[in-house]
């Protein structure tokens, strides 16, 4: 689904994302792990088309994410950190622009059936800056899956939410990932996030990757940590 | 071109949305219905003046009568120029200035830049919403005004003066334009929406204000020297300095447009609109010039990594 | 700007009527010193002669203009329709037409005066043309203001009263103030008060001037002739100082101690915090 | 406490890049705006002189008055762009020394330090008036030095008296819209509104109040205005005057409304600008022109103390947007 080759990233003398060597297999939910500054946000920019890496290439269904950067744009979903959408517009407004600029053909519909899918259409008419920061983040989502996507990113998406909000954002990617077969690319910090949702994980720290592979294969490889949480601090550890 | 229109017709949508904005709309419009009352109250006493000097002149037995006041009906919308100059710049300039650097915040920018469009066809829609916008506006305060003129002066203006109207009202279209396309060029260069926007005013306010004045001082001065010595020589209102002056504002020029075009110079009311144009046709590149360039600027901004 | 304006076309009707009233002089090529009719003068009237120079020579040459050697003291400058000039241009073979403004400084000393006007050429040649001066006494007029200074508020009326004295040797009839006032002032009361007045006999009468409300507070001046049928006085001014009414003052004051009474009510209820 | 509030607002201030573009900017007008006046009183006075002198030797008594021509009004371009930069610039550094506060979220940390909010308030608007003095004074230094350097005009103690008086003025006027937008700035939850909002009251007052005015005055709707054109005799005028009394009165109130008004009548009053004042003493001009003095003053203490109301009474202030 996605694979990376020496993929790499430099704002001036300082190298974002060293030759990064990435997979990410169809019907995966992969979690991206690393600490604020490993260059997280850069991967995922360049891996949605939003910025060009300096070396090294990226595809995503089989498409070149520079040269053919608008048929990548019909294959993925994006929710970037902390988005707030256009507050004066409600739930329904926002997602039918979003819609059109994705080119789905009947939006309306697919907005209706996306917000029963994340239980949403009461608070539909609102303006969406009235909204909680739980609700945007599921308006995010919607905006994000409504062109059914093949790959859905997404950055730190529960930074800000509640315990609760977090469960809820949770349960909807893993019906995601079972209903629809949506591999799923998150980036966080969180290692909790990574236990409960993920069952890959790719460990990043100063632009370099450090380890990638299904949490069942890195259970095995370190049998004597009990925890993700202390795999996490060995390996970061050792490199540093 | 889907995705072009679906840009511009959500720009339409905020801008309509927003309520400070919606106020200023208010306030342009308001102001135009405003300076067209008074204007037509204006001729209407004019014209009734005359009727008054007639009949005295009648009931003493005057055989010559003056001829009726030259009217022109397009004066009477004269106060436009100066509305859509200076507030018409200020729309331009708050329908603008959040146009990148608000989405940035929002984090839509990202959003729209990950969807199959392309970057400049974000500008491009953006430009078009703007337009949008900005015409809806004129639309409006073209029928607002047309509708108070016909009502209050009962003229019926004619084909010439419809077509003036017209033009007049593409020109002011094009000057708000410029000023819509340069605000959005600073929206894409800075983060800071309240900077940008400060500086646009400033930018306003030098060459609507600022440029004039220094001409205007200029001109005044050429005349006080005249008015001392008591040597009321010809002189062309127009000084070598303050035309200097005036060449670095497209405000300025916009005006001079707008009182040709609506018959407040008598000396070119009559003639026709392509001499008109062509008269002015140095002033009108003026006005196009800039707001052109910023956006070549603007597309060429839009193409950088930064700009998410 | 549009005062000046204003001004300017004042000027300029003011001299159409003088021109038309003033018989003409030539000044010729020649240089013989003989006498043309002058005018009539009464004291404080202002009178404009035209002369017409006249250039004969093959070549334009400019002539200075300078007038004098008189009994009385006048007032004296030259003009072109409204710009005073002191020489002038001529081309060759054409004549200009140039005003002399005359007017009478204070009493006249004698009544049959003569004045010399000499046109000196570029090239040193001069003309001059003597004219005669007749003081007219028989008709006099002069008005005074009884205040030297006038305050009012604006949106408010002011009386003005003149004394009116006939010093000339007739009987003036119809006698009326005539004002000038500033932009949308007006005179409500007194413009069609009239008065006769024997030789010597001082009249009083009053004007009601209404200042409009929207008038700003400053210093203006309000001129006023007195005019008969036979003659006009000369203009007076007289300073009138406007001061703003002070309701508006009032109300922002009072406003201002509203809102400090709630502001101190808001503190004394909820502390400082 | 006051103090300490009032040094940092002006350590502040001078960080700031936009304040001190505008303030540069303004600068600059103002010695090109003086220089350009000094030469004018320069040029204009010896040009007088001369067409005196002129007059004198053609015997004529009635001597054209001094029109406009005395040093001080050189500052009259000075009077605009304080009107209309100044005023930015004062609206900029009230609003940045409000939202700054809640953008940092500053304003949590000095609240809970046992700062009451009124002392808190009032060494805000203690610095930003500091330094507005301040530049004010400079440009008043501007002023004096070009006038004497340039026009090459001696000042009369009068003259002094009155452009001091002047720049009195125009420190009351940036002050006033200073504390506009930090009023603003205390009631608006977020910086960026309360700055939009700040600018169209601003406008408002500035360009649409005396727009009005003017559209409403008749005579200014036909060049050369509108009675001489149909030379109307004074009667004609005052009927058709007396027909448009609602205007006028609204006309007024519509005037008296904008500070900026108030600061350009009681300028030009103190500059001669407009004629009718070159007989009085400066304090007789302030006297009669004492409404435009109470019209820049009254404003911003009304504002001032809403501002202390507002600001006490609020729970929400800590938002940072």
């Amino acid at each position: 689904m996605l694979r990376t080759e020496n993929l790499g990233k430099k704002y001036g003398d300082f190298t974002a994302v060293d030759n990064l060597n990435l997979e990410v297999k169809e019907g995966s939910i992969f979690g991206f792990l690393g600490h604020n500054g490993a260059g997280k946000t850069t991967t995922i920019s360049m891996l949605t088309t939003l910025i060009l890496p300096i070396s090294g290439n990226a595809n995503i269904g089989g498409y070149d994410v520079v040269k053919d950067n608008l048929k990548v744009r019909n294959l993925i979903g994006y929710l970037p950190e902390n988005v707030t959408l256009y507050g004066d517009l409600t739930a329904v407004e926002n997602l039918r622009f979003f819609g059109k600029l994705s080119g789905v053909k009947d939006v309306d519909a697919s907005i209706e059936n996306i917000l029963k899918l994340l239980e949403f259409t009461e608070w539909k008419n609102r303006k969406v800056k009235t909204y909680s920061k739980g609700m945007r983040q599921r308006i995010g989502i919607a905006q994000a899956i409504l062109h059914n996507p093949k790959i859905l990113f997404l950055d730190e998406p529960t930074s800000g939410l509640d315990p609760q909000g977090t469960k809820e954002l949770r349960d909807i990617l893993l019906l995601l990932n079972q209903e629809r077969g949506t591999t799923i690319f998150m980036n966080t910090h969180l290692l909790s996030e990574v236990t409960k949702l993920c069952t890959d994980i790719g460990i990043i720290s100063k632009g370099r990757l450090l380890l990638a592979d299904s949490i069942k294969n890195i259970e095995k490889e370190f049998p004597e940590e009990k925890s993700l949480e202390e795999i996490y601090f060995k390996i970061e550890g050792a490199k540093r | 071109m889907n995705g072009i229109m679906t840009l511009a017709r959500k720009e339409v949508k905020t801008a309509f949305r927003d309520n400070i904005f919606l106020i200023i709309i208010g306030l342009f419009v308001l102001l135009s219905v405003i300076s067209v009352y008074i204007g037509s109250s204006t001729k209407n006493a004019e014209l009734q003046a005359y009727q008054d000097i007639l009949h005295l002149l009648k009931s003493q037995g005057a055989t010559s009568l003056p001829s009726p006041p030259a009217i022109y009906p397009l004066s009477v919308l004269s106060n436009i120029v100066s509305y859509v100059s200076m507030i018409g710049a200020v729309v331009a300039i708050f329908l603008g200035f959040e146009s990148f650097s608000g989405e940035r915040n929002n984090g839509t920018l990202k959003l729209i830049a990950a969807r199959p469009v392309y970057r400049d066809q974000i500008v491009t829609g953006k430009l078009l919403g703007g337009g949008m916008v900005i015409g809806v506006l004129l639309g409006i305060i073209l029928i607002f005004n047309l509708a108070l003129f016909v009502l209050v002066s009962g003229m019926t203006p004619g084909i010439n003066e419809i077509i003036r109207l017209l033009s007049f009202f593409l020109i002011a279209f094009i000057y708000m334009m410029g000023f819509y396309a340069a605000t959005m060029y600073v929206s894409i260069k800075t983060n800071d929406s309240a900077f940008g926007f400060m500086l646009m005013m400033i930018i306003w306010l030098t060459i609507s204000f600022v440029l004039p004045q220094l001409a205007e001082s200029q001109r005044t001065f050429a005349y006080a020297l005249n008015a001392t010595a008591q040597t009321v020589t010809q002189v062309s209102s127009d000084t070598v300095a303050s035309k200097m002056t005036e060449l670095f504002s497209p405000a300025a020029q916009f005006q001079n447009i707008g009182k040709d075009l609506l018959q407040m110079i008598p000396e070119t009311s009559n003639i026709g609109l392509g001499e008109v144009l062509l008269k002015q046709i140095g002033a009108i590149i003026e006005i196009l010039i800039p707001g052109l360039a910023v956006l070549l600027l603007s597309y060429k901004a839009a193409q950088k990594e930064e700009v998410l | 700007m549009k005062s000046f304006k204003k001004s300017i076309l004042l000027l300029s009707l003011l001299a159409i009527m003088l021109v038309s009233s003033v018989s003409t002089v030539f000044a010729a090529e020649v240089s013989a010193p003989e006498f043309s009719t002058g005018c009539n003068l009464s004291s404080g009237e202002n009178k404009a002669l035209s002369l017409f120079i006249q250039n004969a020579d093959v070549a334009p040459h400019s002539y200075t203009l300078t007038a004098g050697d008189s009994a009385n003291s006048y007032e004296l400058y030259f003009s072109t329709n409204v710009a005073t000039v002191k020489s002038m241009t001529v081309p060759a073979g054409t004549g200009n037409q140039v005003d002399l403004n005359i007017t009478l400084n204070g009493n006249a000393s004698v009544n049959e005066d003569k004045l010399t006007v000499k046109a000196v050429r570029d090239d040193g040649k001069e003309n001059i043309v003597n004219l005669s001066i007749i003081i007219n006494k028989d008709y006099a007029l002069s008005v005074k203001s009884m205040l030297d200074k006038i305050n009012v508020l604006s949106g408010k009326s002011a009386d003005f009263t003149f004394s009116v004295m006939n010093n000339g040797s007739q009987d003036l009839n119809n006698i009326k103030i005539k004002p000038e006032l500033p932009y949308k002032w007006f005179a409500s009361q007194g413009t069609e008060a009239i008065m006769n007045l024997k030789p010597g006999e001082t009249g009083t009468t009053t004007m009601k001037i209404d200042v409009p409300n929207s008038q700003i507070a400053g210093n203006f001046t309000a001129k006023f002739t007195a005019v008969s049928d036979e003659i006009g006085s000369s203009l007076i001014s007289v300073p009138v100082t406007v001061k703003t009414s002070s309701n508006i003052g009032y109300w922002m004051i009072g406003i201002l101690i509203l809102i400090a009474g709630f502001t101190l009510v808001q503190f004394k209820r909820h502390g400082r915090r | 406490m006051i103090i300490e509030i009032g040094k940092k607002e002006i350590r502040d201030a001078f960080r700031n890049k936009l304040f001190l573009s505008i303030l540069a900017m303004l600068l600059v007008l103002t010695v090109v705006s003086i220089i350009l006046g000094s030469y004018q009183v320069k040029i204009a006075m010896d040009n007088y002189n001369s067409s005196i002198s002129f007059l004198q030797s053609l015997g004529k008594a009635e001597l054209p008055p001094m029109p406009n021509l005395n040093p001080i009004s050189a500052s009259k371009g000075f009077v605009n762009y304080i009107g209309m930069v100044g005023a930015l610039m004062a609206i900029v550094l009230g609003n940045t020394a409000i939202s700054k506060e809640h953008k940092n979220g500053t304003l949590r940390l000095i609240l809970s330090r046992g700062v009451f909010r009124d002392t808190f308030l009032n060494g805000k608007l203690l610095g930003n008036l500091a330094i507005l003095a301040g530049i004010t004074a400079l440009t008043g230094i501007i002023t004096f030095v070009s006038l004497i350097a340039i026009g090459g005009v001696a000042l009369t103690t009068s003259d002094i008296v009155r452009l001091l008086l002047f720049f009195g003025m125009t420190f009351l006027y940036m002050t006033f819209f200073t504390v506009l937008s930090m009023g603003i700035a205390t009631v608006s939850t977020k910086g960026s509104r309360a700055l939009l909002i700040t600018v169209i009251v601003w406008l408002v007052l500035s360009f649409v109040f005396p727009q009005i005015g003017d559209t409403m005055d008749m005579d200014n709707q036909i060049p050369g205005g509108f009675f001489s054109s149909m030379g109307m005799s004074r009667d004609q005028e005052h009927q058709v005057l007396q027909q448009f009394k609602f205007y006028e009165t609204l006309r007024d109130g519509v005037e008296e409304m904008s500070p900026t008004k108030h600061y350009e009548r009681i300028s030009y009053a103190l500059l001669n600008v407009k004629p009718g004042f070159e007989a009085n003493t400066p304090w007789e001009v302030v006297g009669l022109k004492w409404i435009n003095l109470i019209g820049l003053l009254a404003p911003s203490a009304a504002i001032w103390l809403l501002t202390y109301i507002a600001f006490l009474r609020r729970e929400n202030i800590y938002q940072s947007n």
